[in-house]
């Protein structure tokens, strides 16, 4: 019997970039999500958007090669790219409203089985951070979100319905998290692939919701 | 033509007076007109109202509205924070919000930078599809159109905007240089006087291609080019 | 006793362009509107803007020197100004809406002693011709217009109410017509201006509303 | 990545459907993509829907939208004339205008211009002052805020758009020159399908300065590049 294994963050990134399509525009949420720019796949070539105005940049920015007024919405400095843009703030939400984002990837606190999710208002705070998470959840085609599976104290994140306040709802298409990969559909959470050495009923244990075990069920791809 | 070129930055804000609305420019650091922020807070203006996307963060050896903030000059704040985006980013702003001692609105990014546009567009109120179904919907009118919900929000206007760019003309033309444009075009286009500070001398009238100008002049009202001992943007942190 | 002597078309639009204040943002209409630009005030600077995108462009194109991609909101072809500069449609009606032209020249077909006027539109047609001109009324801080006092069959322009259907409402503020200049006050048309060799009386017969005279009224100026 | 780059006119319109809504940038001539109208009116759709400011003028010379509106193959236009703006401007509209063969909605033009720039903005409709008391707000809603009354107007989208710009690198990454510009930005986010002309060969992408794109390519899904014998933009009449 393997060992289990539970996902690394780089991991469950990468598997999140592998639905990227070629040609797609991408939009990386602060944490998790962003390390989705470190996969590169042989054959597509995707767009990193960022909502401070930002079409087609490039990598982190080497120390030593930063440009002071570049940077993208996680206040990290990029590189240029051929072919960069710049907008100003109301053009590049525009841009995201508009749909011209095929795809970003965000961070929650809790996802649901109705696809509403999360993660800009922590249980019992007067204040939050919405940043561009809200214009992002409604504005992009596809809304994938990569977060650990349970709460560091133990509590599951996939739940029937969120408990904390939504950033949009029914939006959730695809979650990643260090136990499996869960596609959202009219039956709730589809539990498609699985960290090594854990089982179906390890995976429930742990979850807030009913969780569907695709027939198909196979090991988290990693490639 | 008013010479909208001023000596200092003290000058520059000089008549700003207790009570005031201010737009900040800025994301993340670029674009925040810090030397601006730091007059005013040498100033002593109180009593503001600041629209920004965050309340600041402020620590002591950069100057941005966490400053303002922290004194207590500011009496309501409209931003798509309300909390630190991050635990590691420090906010003069959280204890003073979690204590009553300042109002603030909290709204989508998107609708923050809209509602600005909105304000320098003549337009009173747009619906848009972000934050149905949210808190941020809570009290406010929605409305279907082509079968999707939407949510009414009002144009926000200010007395004042800073904003930081690369490069001024003597008649207010302004270039941003990459992300440091983010909120600059439209908060000077919203507020009713537009105050600016930009890295480089200002030119002369002519030096830009007019393809090329990000910031028509004509919104702009007050120009302070930064001098070499002057605030200069963030280098990043090592 | 003086000869009538009407005004011509570039007296007119002189007279309205003397009331330009230094710095102000100038957008001129089709027709007598764009003389105004002909008139240079020794110690003032306008600075002229075009609703096709263009702020602080330079005098009409001498034949040969036309940029082909370079037209003012009348189609004719213009040249650049120092500190010139272009945005796209949607921003110029921006700024148009929002408050900063100081001025914009109109013509019309009739102006009410409300301030309502027409100018879009002709008697019995199906079709208009828009264009700028609403956006323009409701936005700039100063409507003023330029305009025939009759007709060419001699029926009034200045009415009590406009027969026509009118470009905004209550926004008008100055009139030049060939006969004199128009204050439009809360109690209709003061004449403060008038054409050489006309009488008070002389007006008031070819005018559809009843104008009050100025206690003040002197001579059309022309400097 | 799809490469964007069509080798002529005709490959560029030849999927364009009967019945299509298109947006037709251009001002006075400038902006106008007369290649692509011309290449549409050699394809053959037709029952067409445009959105353009004027319905085009037609003389034997010059292509425009009238050359489609005159051979009976545009069903509906949106814009802010029906009628010349000077009758010294020929219009094939106005006969068929008459007659009932075209149906038109007439709008303000900064109304056009925003309802165009909602649809590629997400923004469902707005509040614009632009109207009120007039022919222009009977049967629309309109609305009192801040003492100001203000008429709703909605988004207003198309199938395509045609562009013409100076400048398109391989991505689509556009830059206009001078009062070119007008429409093109915000058609190109408004329409599923946006199709640009550009007045020089394409070059590759890096050639142009990041802070003065105009359209980003992923608003633009199509470019041809003018050839020297194709039709350039009028020179002035003499």
């Amino acid at each position: 019997m393997t060992e289990k294994q539970p996902l690394d963050r780089q991991t469950m990134a990468n598997r999140l970039a592998m639905e990227f399509h070629d040609g797609w525009v991408v939009n990386l949420g602060i944490g998790i999500p962003t390390l989705c720019s470190n996969f590169v796949h042989p054959d597509r070539h995707v767009i990193f958007q960022s909502e401070n105005g930002l079409v087609n940049y490039g990598p982190l920015a080497e120390r030593g090669e930063e440009d002071p007024n570049l940077v993208n919405a996680g206040g990290q400095y990029v590189v240029e790219m051929a072919g960069m843009a710049i907008l100003d703030h109301a053009d590049s939400f525009a841009l995201i409203r508009a749909g011209y984002v095929d795809v970003t990837v965000l961070g929650a606190y809790e996802v649901a089985a109705n696809g509403d999710f999360a993660n800009w208002k922590v249980a019992g705070a007067k204040g939050g951070g919405i940043g561009g998470a809200m214009d992002l959840a409604v504005g992009a085609k596809n809304v994938f979100l990569a977060l650990e599976h349970t709460t560091r104290d133990g509590k599951p994140r996939l739940l029937e319905r969120c408990a904390l306040p939504v950033t949009a709802v029914g939006v959730v298409k695809l979650v990643a998290t260090n136990l499996g990969l869960f596609e959202i559909t009219e039956q709730g959470f589809l539990l498609t692939e699985i960290a090594p050495g854990y089982t179906p009923e390890d995976v429930q244990a742990v979850s807030g919701a009913q969780l569907t075990v695709s027939p198909n069920l196979r090991e988290f791809r990693r490639r | 033509m008013p010479d909208k070129v001023y000596p200092d930055f003290a000058a520059a804000v000089a008549d700003i007076p207790d009570g005031a609305s201010i737009m900040l420019s800025g994301f993340a650091g670029p674009g925040t007109a810090r030397n601006l922020i730091d007059a005013l807070y040498r100033q002593g203006a109180k009593g503001l109202t600041l629209i920004s996307n965050t309340p600041g963060r402020w620590q002591d050896d950069r100057i941005d509205s966490g400053v303002l903030v922290k004194e207590g000059r500011v009496a309501k704040i409209h931003a798509a924070f309300t909390a630190s985006p991050h635990p590691s980013v420090p906010s003069p702003f959280t204890d003073l919000y979690e204590a009553g001692k300042i109002e603030a609105e909290l709204m989508p990014q998107g609708t923050l930078a809209e509602r600005i546009r909105a304000a320098g567009a003549g337009i009173a109120a747009f619906y848009t599809p972000t934050g149905v179904g949210t808190e941020m919907a809570d009290g406010k009118e929605t409305r279907v159109f082509d079968g999707r919900e939407y949510v009414l929000e009002t144009a926000l206007h200010a007395d004042y905007a800073f904003v930081r760019a690369r490069r001024a003309d003597r008649m207010g033309n302004l270039q941003y240089h990459r992300t440091q444009r983010n909120f600059g075009p439209v908060m000077a286009r919203a507020a009713k006087v537009t105050i600016v500070e930009v890295d480089e001398p200002v030119v002369e009238e002519g030096a830009m291609d007019p393809d090329h100008v990000h910031t028509p002049g004509i919104f702009v009202d007050r120009v302070v080019a930064v001098p070499p001992d002057g605030i200069q943007e963030e280098p990043p942190q090592r």
